[in-house]
């Protein structure tokens, strides 16, 4: 219980660090008067004067930074992320991160479900066979995967798959039913989930492997367990840890991923919005996407720890 | 192979034929470097019910000994000679093969209880693992057997172990646990690889008095590695010493206390610091280290270290040799007794039995 | 030692005491990149920037004696292009991984072996810089400055600040609980002899194992930055280069303008990866003696 | 037995004397581990004083207490007639010189991306010791007396070397400093039978050599009753009994000792080896039991044993035990 | 349609930047947008008929229409909105013009009546039609336009362009329910021509008072058009669904999805695929593939804007105009048509196409002349050297005998990059230290308006009547924020221009406008590049696309600067 308390006040300070981290750098480097009105935040005819003193008033851009930062920070916690500068009559920016983030949500669980599918049985042919041909061959193929830049892979995938053989769809369509988007989704997850699908099963495959020498994997085979059962019941489940860590951590990687790959695949999601809101400087759509992504960050690794107590009980009890 | 093998060479056991037999036994990995000779030669037998104590310093091919026996060797080692289990040759069988043999016939026990077990699976399912796969037990007999099992080896508390993990558990315990595992079956041979190294004295004797008593009741034969020649006096009938993967010496373990014939087994003998002798007592040594088993020395194995070394020793390699007891064999061309030996004897009595240049030792 | 090692070192030691071929050839791969950018602007190359139109002919040109890696739309020589653009993306790499080594890696020594309050402060700051999507972070600080090269090097060493510092202060954990380090304590080693002279050897290997992986994050990364929009704003990138002719229609018509650079690119990521594998595992001493 | 008391003590030319000694370590927010909980012992010049016990009796825990890593929770520490656990950091640097430590790993006791040269070299660059030539004359001399070969070791790294080599290595390097103290955490556990005389023997003949006095942990009773002159044994972070080393063996008095003593198995297939039993467990040292911390395995525990801790008692010929029930009859007092 | 803030033939708004030429330029150039009585504009337009399937039966109902567009838009108000060409396609959706455009460029009126104006054509009366409401069934009367009107000009970015041309006082006054009067602050001939585009779009009054309090329903426009606002998810899909009720006839689409794409080769993959059934493209390589394409159907329109190098004549070095020469002989011209326009947008040299009535044969733009270009220069820096460059900071015009000058265009974009880079191969190798600075657009058209730039690649003019590109030229719109872009006042041009838009006669109106070209090409205050292509594709089965006809029963014009109609477009059964 304390322990999850410690969490919970670390998962909090890091929430304020990062959040404090993007204001200060939004505000200080770019100009938020101009973001919010415009050309007009330059204009100097009296009539516009008084817009942009309304803008000033309402955004309290004459308050000292910290002042702005709180009163941002209490606003945010209410759900009040505020308005999207950028766009026309400025809606809130909870309207877009509604529209925005199931597209991407959906985005990631398909490529992180699709990285595991692969690399579970990937590494455990690997491991079984290691140092073999076969393991040889799938170790230069997980390196190529790996060195392949993921705009690269996304390229190169979207020109095979989409045009030249139209197995899947080229553009993500909002007004399509769910589940033609969800298959709309499939390349750009594919062009994420390869290269770190990869760098799973080179971590899975290490530890199996260094788990197959464990004493515990001859007691096993002594007793006569077959091959596969020893992989599956005896190896798999203890050479996990590495891999949930990487998982955890990985989903950070994945939406700076999804910036690249949504941008090739068109897919309206999370990580365009965040690099349209940064080049235009919108302030309030970049915080409220960062401190999301954050969010999710903390929610995910606090999730794999408990993913750790559930595969491992020696860590419940410490 | 199938069961019905095994069950009709049950009845040759019990003529009196050897439980195993082992003839001219090489196992050799390879690797980069060359070939590792890991097990160089090797012939003993072993009858239903005896026990073998297998000691020899570390490297010297104890462990991989036992794994060849029982067929558990990666991929890169290569056997020759024979194995014979149950008068049938188990040298060539597959790794599918010897499943059938795993648990059921042979077992093992290891050193480390901390790493044999698995970490993550409750007691009772490691248990009753084997018993369901060989025996086609189901779930609650195979549950009833194993805490019979956990009885059997002492467990206290045993229905709450069967869900208990290994990490809850001391590591005596956890010992007994890997014995119950391996004697689940009713095994005919136990391999135990030093399954006390890791132990409190205290209790590595607890253990060594359970192996020693389930091999009674059970009429099982056991093999047991160790490096510690302690251990294996008061728990073996027969003693194999092994040296840079050869056989050097074996007979039964009264008769080699008695009478060692090799000078390996008794300088191994004099560094023991005894209890019995006085403190500051001085102790023997072997100079230099284990033979590179890539490239081992021309002739005896042991000679370079050997400080009753001849030259003969060095060119020609010495066969195993029985003595005046047929069952006492041993390699080396000047036994203890030799007229050779006792003189050398004599000369290093003098300096204390200290190799005269250490950094001939380097 | 338990037969389970024993076996693993004699298993390791035989592949693990060599380099391999592989190693050499990225080795040899890296040199002729590296040699190349470095002293493009002395060797024979192509003005990267000039059009060499040739009059009645549509750009782009496929690769040719005169262009041996052809050229763009608007008839650039892409080898020269390329090469110029290892200079940028090489320099990112370098000053990138750079900066994480300098200052990750003494943040990491630093948790790693005072552990208490450095080590939660330290870490601390290291969680923050992980939480960010990297490529978010980098998104924002070049939108918000000026693009240049001196920008986006940065802007990439901070973020493998954390990622360094992190694998630093885990491999000096593990060191400093080591019996060395207690020795050193005992011969009365103060503790900046111990972090330099016991620990820092320990500690670099895996880091500069890692430095190369990193140098690979690095390009890729600038490559994205690229793909983005917010590279290095006047002259040739490996990223710039390569989107010049991502777009589809080139990708069927003109494929050399994209594919060859994104060759180049992933031929030097893998061999910056293949070679850090490669050395983390030669280094990986396990003491296998006794 | 979890004896505590100090009859034991002695007058003498002492190189350590320690004094109720305990350490805790804070584990999770609020459970101790009483690794070590009130003992003491000393040293006289000269003398080699053995610990034995079961893993995790304190043994380490003690020794590591001397050289103040970390330092105890309580108690006091005497070394040559100074207070360790008074000093400022820089005396107690000062004073580590005079303490060595040699450790159970051979190998990980040495940096293993250094020349073992240098490992052995080091102490005398942090102290300046001499001039360059002095130095390396005195280390080459020093590995010569371990029997490495100082040219060898000034190419190799320890990996290069067999356990018993490293763990020679080690004792070179403990020794350059020219220290008083030497504490030998396990330094043969490690070691195949063969190295272990190896070592031991280099130890007995560098104690003479070098005038040593030498504090020996090790788990194997065969081997302190070996090298010592005077063995303390060790129960839960209590001493249960002190002896010099022969009358020990000859007469064991604490029940535990006796255990000990007949769980080693001695290399001769005639001895008889069903005599001490031990049950049960060790207990935990965050909730170490009540009154004699062996009663719950001892044979002979009775009521008191429970409620009330033993102190050392004499035995006579300086022979000490803690034991409300000691197998043989003690000496009474006064 | 006239400027949009980008610079180039190609696809403007790059791929991270959504909408497009946002603000103010849009904004200003509706207004005039689309006026000309007696253009010759037809000449550039050309419909691709080879790929026209046989003709059906005719129109039936049914279908949805997937159009991809170059970028999205913020907002699709019109009168709060800057549309640019996606906006204002949207935009034909869902509104009715006051008048539109005949195919020979002449206006008509459409969602009014009649256009009635003074003898000196400096008032109009505008009369709308009868029984018509909004999509809310808000009734359209003449109290609409003006809630319209003054909503446009009270706008900070709209009103930009209606501001300068209308009194401040009594612009308009209402003559009856239906009737409206329009006071204009000059004389303009070509009036109705300025209500056939943005401005003319009449919006809901109802709504655009709620959206003043909500601006969120900018998102969500009411009009009278022909479809009905449905949804819209921005970057995404917006979709219009029939308006079984329009007041013009039947229409025959259920739904019209917009898609922006911002890339124009994936726009072509997708037609090509199926997942589109019509686009609009800049891209000259784009066209070109369209083109070659069988079965798909294009309509090419040259008569939109240009691309060239804009200077801002108020910051030195430019201040003098020898260095502005300099950088137009400086520029690789040829380079640039064949490598960026591909033959396919065509070189130009003013602002109209040699097709067009108004067209100055004289007129050529200089180029591709670095000797002459080097002399300049060295004259220059002789002289005027150590003035200050204040875009670039502290720094002096010249740094050893070389100018310094800051470039600067709207990004990222990679065909905007590679036009960076072709212009500094031609301008560094004559003379010039180029210093590079891509912005955001938006901040990109803020540093243009406040004259924070020295040259610009930049899109603009082309209006249907060339009197609605006034904006950009008259001394009156430079200030703070400044329409006139170059910041480069000559009253005897304003005067020029004044003369042209009072007159409607043809003559008159094509001396003034050649004299007009000969005098900015003297000034060197742009350097042409190109003319625009704009094309817009439709599969083979989408039919009706020019049928559409005014209710008066003129035919309309089909296509202007990459937008077209909808009301008359059916798919082939
Ligand atoms: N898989 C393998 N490949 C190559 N060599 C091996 C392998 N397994 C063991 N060896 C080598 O075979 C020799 C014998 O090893 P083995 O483990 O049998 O020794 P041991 O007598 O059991 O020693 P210990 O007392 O340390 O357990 C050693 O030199 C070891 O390095
Ligand atoms: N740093 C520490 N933090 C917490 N507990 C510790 C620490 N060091 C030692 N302990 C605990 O203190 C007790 C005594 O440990 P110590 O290492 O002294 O035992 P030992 O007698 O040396 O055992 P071994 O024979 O296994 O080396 C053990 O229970 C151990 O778990
Ligand atoms: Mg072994
Ligand atoms: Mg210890």
């Amino acid at each position: 219980m304390r322990y999850w308390l410690q969490r919970l006040g670390v998962a909090v300070a890091l929430l304020l660090a990062v959040s404090a981290l993007t204001f200060g750098a939004m505000n200080l480097l770019g100009d938020p008067l101009f973001n919010i009105l415009g050309p007009t935040s330059a204009s100097t005819l009296p009539e516009d004067l008084e817009i942009i003193e309304a803008a000033k008033a309402e955004y309290n851009l004459d308050d000292p930074l910290p002042v702005r930062y709180v009163k941002w920070g209490s606003a945010f916690v209410t759900g009040d992320f505020g308005v999207q500068f950028s766009v026309d009559g400025q809606p809130p920016v909870s309207d877009l991160i509604k529209e925005r983030l199931p597209r991407t949500v959906m985005l990631l669980i398909i490529a992180q479900t699709m990285a595991v599918l692969i690399a579970i049985p990937w590494a455990l042919f690997a491991a079984s066979r290691a140092d073999k041909a076969v393991d040889k061959v799938s170790t230069v193929t997980s390196f190529l995967f790996i060195a392949i830049p993921n705009f690269g892979l996304a390229v190169i995938l979207k020109y095979l798959f989409s045009l030249k053989w139209s197995i899947f769809p080229l553009i993500f369509n909002a007004a399509d039913p769910f589940w033609t988007r969800v298959w709309q989704l499939v390349l750009p997850a594919m062009a994420l989930a390869l290269p770190v699908a990869s760098v799973y099963q080179r971590l899975l495959r290490t530890d199996l492997i260094t788990t197959l020498q464990e004493d515990y994997i001859l007691t096993a085979r002594s007793k006569g367990v077959s091959k596969r059962n020893v992989l599956f019941k005896h190896a798999l489940r203890p050479s996990l840890f590495s891999f949930i860590t990487i998982f955890g951590i990985n989903t950070g990687a994945l939406l700076g991923g999804s910036l690249i790959v949504e941008q090739i695949f068109i897919v309206p999601g999370l990580g365009t919005a965040i690099v349209e809101a940064i080049l235009r400087e919108d302030f309030p759509v970049v915080l409220a996407i960062v401190m999301i992504v954050t969010t999710a960050f903390v929610v995910i690794n606090v999730l794999v720890d408990l993913l750790y107590s559930l595969i491992d009980p020696r860590v419940r009890a410490s | 192979m199938n069961k019905n093998d095994i069950i009709q060479s049950d009845r040759r056991i019990e003529s009196g034929e050897p439980l195993l037999e082992l003839i001219d036994l090489k196992t050799h990995f390879k690797t980069e470097r060359g070939l590792v000779r890991a097990v160089d030669g090797v012939t003993l037998s072993l009858k239903r019910g005896e026990s073998l104590g297998v000691v020899g310093e570390s490297g010297s091919g104890k462990t991989v000994l036992s794994r060849s026996i029982m067929g558990l060797l990666p991929s890169t080692a290569v056997k020759h000679g024979s194995v014979k289990f149950a008068g049938q040759d188990i040298v060539g069988f597959s790794a599918k093969q010897m499943r059938h043999l795993w648990g059921a016939e042979m077992s093992m026990v290891f050193q480390n209880p901390l790493n044999s077990l698995n970490p993550l699976m409750k007691i009772g399912k490691q248990i009753t693992e084997p018993l369901k796969l060989h025996l086609g037990m189901d779930k609650a007999t195979a549950t009833a057997t194993a805490l019979q099992l956990l009885r059997d080896v002492r467990i206290p508390e045993p229905e709450r172990r069967l869900n208990q993990l290994p990490h809850e558990l001391s590591g005596g315990m956890r010992q007994r646990v890997m014995i119950a595992i391996a004697l689940a079956c009713g095994p005919t041979l136990l391999f135990a690889d030093e399954p006390t190294t890791a132990l409190d004295v205290t209790v590595q004797a607890q253990i060594l008095d359970l192996i020693g008593e389930q091999r009674r009741d059970r009429n099982m034969s056991v093999i047991l590695v160790t490096h510690d020649l302690g251990v294996v006096a008061g728990h073996t009938d027969q003693i194999a010493v092994m040296y840079g993967g050869k056989l050097v010496e074996h007979a039964p373990t009264k008769t080699l206390f008695a009478n060692m014939k090799m000078p390996y087994t008794k300088s191994l003998m004099r560094s023991i610091p005894k209890l019995s002798d006085p403190s500051h007592t001085r102790l023997a040594t072997i100079p230099g280290r284990p033979p590179d088993l890539v490239n081992p020395p021309l002739g005896c194995n042991f000679a370079p270290r050997c400080m009753y070394a001849l030259p003969k020793c060095h060119v020609e390699e010495p066969p195993l040799t029985p003595t005046a007891d047929p069952k006492h064999v041993y390699a080396c061309w000047y036994p203890v007794g030799s007229p050779e030996f006792e003189k050398r004897d004599a000369e290093l009595q003098a300096t204390g039995y200290m190799p005269e240049d250490f950094s001939a030792v380097s | 030692m338990s037969d389970a090692t024993a076996q693993a070192n004699a298993d390791g030691a035989a592949s693990k005491r060599r380099l391999g071929v592989g190693f050499w050839i990225a080795v040899f791969w890296l040199f002729i990149v590296f040699f190349a950018a470095t002293f493009a602007p002395w060797l024979p190359f192509k003005d990267p920037d000039n059009n060499y139109i040739v009059s009645g002919e549509r750009p782009p040109y496929a690769p040719s004696g005169t262009h041996p890696f052809g050229t763009d739309q608007d008839a650039r020589d892409l080898l020269a292009r390329t090469v110029f653009g290892a200079r940028v993306s090489l320099t990112v790499g370098l000053v990138a991984i750079g900066m994480g080594m300098l200052f990750g890696g003494f943040m990491g020594i630093m948790a790693g072996y005072f552990r208490g309050w450095w080590d939660r402060v330290i870490s601390f700051v290291f969680i923050i810089f992980l939480s960010f999507p990297a490529l978010v972070l980098a998104i924002l600080i070049t939108a918000l400055l000026e693009r240049s090269l001196r920008t986006i090097s940065i802007t990439l060493g901070i973020l493998s600040i954390a990622p360094v510092g992190r694998i630093a202060r885990a491999t000096t954990i593990s060191f400093a609980d080591r019996e060395f380090v207690l020795a050193a304590r005992t011969l009365g080693a103060k503790n900046g002899r111990i972090i330099i002279r016991e620990l820092l050897p320990n500690v670099l290997i895996p880091m500069s194992a890692l430095a190369l992986l990193g140098m690979a994050v690095a390009v890729v990364a600038e490559g994205g930055l690229a793909f983005l929009g917010l590279s290095v704003e006047k002259g040739p990138t490996w990223g710039k280069v390569i989107l010049t002719g991502a777009g589809s229609r080139d990708l069927q018509k003109a494929p050399w303008i994209a594919i060859i650079p994104i060759i180049v690119l992933f031929l030097t990521v893998l061999a910056l990866n293949f070679a850090g594998d490669r050395i983390r595992a030669y280094f990986d001493v396990r003491e296998t003696a006794l | 037995m979890a004896g505590t008391g100090k009859a034991h003590l002695r007058d003498g030319d002492k190189v350590l004397s320690i004094e109720d000694l305990v350490v805790e370590f804070k584990v999770g927010r609020d459970s101790t581990v009483k690794a070590v909980s009130g003992i003491s012992f000393d040293v006289l010049r000269g003398e080699t004083l053995g610990i034995v016990g079961e893993s995790g009796c304190g043994k380490s825990t003690t020794g590591r207490a001397i050289m103040q890593i970390p330092p105890p929770t309580s108690g006091s520490i005497i070394f040559e007639g100074a207070e360790l656990t008074e000093m400022t950091s820089s005396a107690v640097r000062e004073a580590r010189t005079r303490v060595q430590m040699i450790f159970q790993d051979p190998v990980s006791s040495l940096n293993p991306r250094r020349s073992v040269r240098d490992s052995v070299l080091e102490p005398l660059e942090i102290w300046k010791r001499g001039t360059k030539e002095e130095r390396n004359k005195l280390v080459d001399e020093i590995l010569e007396s371990v029997g490495i070969d100082p040219a060898r070791a000034a190419e190799s790294k320890p990996h290069q070397f067999s356990g018993g080599q490293c763990q020679r290595i080690s004792v070179a390097r403990a020794l350059v400093l020219d220290p008083t103290l030497i504490i030998c955490d396990e330094p043969v556990s490690a070691l195949d039978v063969s190295v272990q005389a190896q070592v031991l023997n280099l130890l007995e003949d560098l104690k003479e050599k070098f005038g040593l006095t030498l504090v020996f942990i090790a788990h194997d009773l065969a081997v302190v009753k070996n090298i010592s002159d005077r063995v303390a044994v060790m129960y839960l972070g209590k001493l249960c009994e002190v002896a010099s080393s022969d009358d020990l063996y000859a007469r064991p008095a604490h029940p535990y000792t006796n255990v000990l003593l007949d769980s080693i198995p001695e290399p001769d297939p005639e001895a008889d080896h069903s005599v001490g039993k031990i049950v049960g467990e060790p207990p935990s040292p965050i909730s170490p039991p009540s009154g004699c911390r062996f009663h719950p395995r001892c044979a002979y525990a009775t009521d008191i044993c429970t409620r009330q801790e033993p102190q050392l008692r004499p035995m006579g010929d300086g022979h000490f035990v803690a034991c409300h029930h000691p197998v043989e009859t003690p000496v009474e007092i006064r | 349609g006239g400027g949009s803030s980008d610079s180039t033939p190609d696809e403007t708004p790059d791929a991270t930047e959504a909408p497009d030429a946002t603000e103010a330029p849009d904004a200003t150039e509706a207004p005039d947008a689309d006026a000309a009585p007696a253009n010759t504009a037809d000449a550039a337009i050309e419909i691709d008929e080879t790929d026209v399937v046989e003709e059906d039966s005719g129109p039936v109902a049914g279908g949805t229409l997937r159009y991809g567009l170059e970028a999205d838009v913020n907002g699709i108000n019109p009168a709060t909105s800057s549309l640019s060409s996606p906006g204002l396609m949207m935009g034909n959706a869902v509104y009715d013009t006051l008048a539109a455009y005949t195919p020979d460029g002449q206006w008509v009126p459409y969602l009014a009546e009649s256009f009635t104006p003074s003898d000196d054509f400096s008032q109009w009366t505008v009369k709308v039609r009868e029984g018509i409401s909004f999509h809310d069934g808000t009734p359209l009367n003449a109290e609409a336009l003006q809630i319209n009107f003054e909503t446009q000009r009270a706008d900070p970015l709209v009103g930009l362009a209606v501001k300068p041309f209308f009194p401040a006082e009594n612009a308009t006054e209402l003559i009856d329910d239906l009737t409206i009067q329009y006071n204009l602050s000059e004389p303009n001939a070509q009036f109705p021509g300025t209500v056939s585009g943005q401005l003319g779009m009449i919006a809901s009054p109802t709504w655009l008072a709620a959206a003043l309090v909500d601006p969120n329903l900018n998102q969500a426009p009411v009009g009278t058009g022909p479809f009905v606002f449905e949804s819209r998810s921005q970057d995404s899909t917006t979709k219009f669904v029939r308006n079984d009720n329009w007041w013009g006839g039947e229409v025959y689409l259920d739904a019209i999805e917009f898609i922006p794409v911002t890339d124009p080769d994936t726009r072509n993959d997708l037609l090509l695929n199926g997942d589109l059934d019509a686009l609009q493209t800049t891209n000259a390589a784009s066209v070109g593939d369209l083109q070659a394409e069988d079965g798909i159907q294009n309509i090419i329109d040259e008569n939109g804007e240009e691309s060239f190098a804009m200077i801002n004549t108020e910051v030195p070095p430019f201040d003098d105009v020898r260095a502005r020469e300099a950088l137009a002989q400086a520029t690789p011209l040829k380079n640039y048509r064949d490598l960026i326009g591909l033959g396919i947008s065509r070189g130009a040299d003013q602002s109209f196409v040699p097709e067009s009535k108004y067209y100055n044969p004289d007129v050529v733009q200089q180029g591709d002349n670095p000797e002459r270009a080097l002399e300049l220069v060295a004259e220059y820096c002789a002289e005027k050297g150590s003035d200050i460059n204040t875009v670039l900071g502290e720094t002096t015009t010249c740094t050893d005998g070389k100018i310094n000058i800051e470039l600067q265009w709207s990004g990222p974009a990679v065909v905007q990059t590679r036009i960076a880079d072709l212009l500094n191969e031609g301008w560094k190798n004559a003379g010039f230290n180029v210093t590079y600075d891509e912005k955001p657009q938006d901040e990109h058209i803020l540093e243009t308006a406040i004259g924070f730039y020295n040259v610009v690649t930049w899109r603009q003019f082309g209006a249907t009547d060339p009197s609605s590109d006034n904006v950009w030229l008259m001394c009156r719109t430079i200030g703070g924020i400044s329409l006139n872009w170059p910041r480069s006042c000559d009253e005897s041009r304003d005067a020029l221009l004044l003369e042209a838009q009072a007159s409607e006669d043809d003559a008159t109106r094509v001396a003034l406008y050649q004299e007009l070209q000969q005098k900015i090409n003297d000034d060197f205050i742009y350097i042409f590049l190109t003319h625009t292509t704009w094309d817009n594709a439709f599969a083979a089965n989408v039919r009706g696309v020019c049928d559409r006809l005014a209710p008066d029963g003129e035919a309309t014009q089909c296509a202007t600067s990459g937008r077209t109609w909808f009301s008359s477009v059916y798919f082939a059964a």
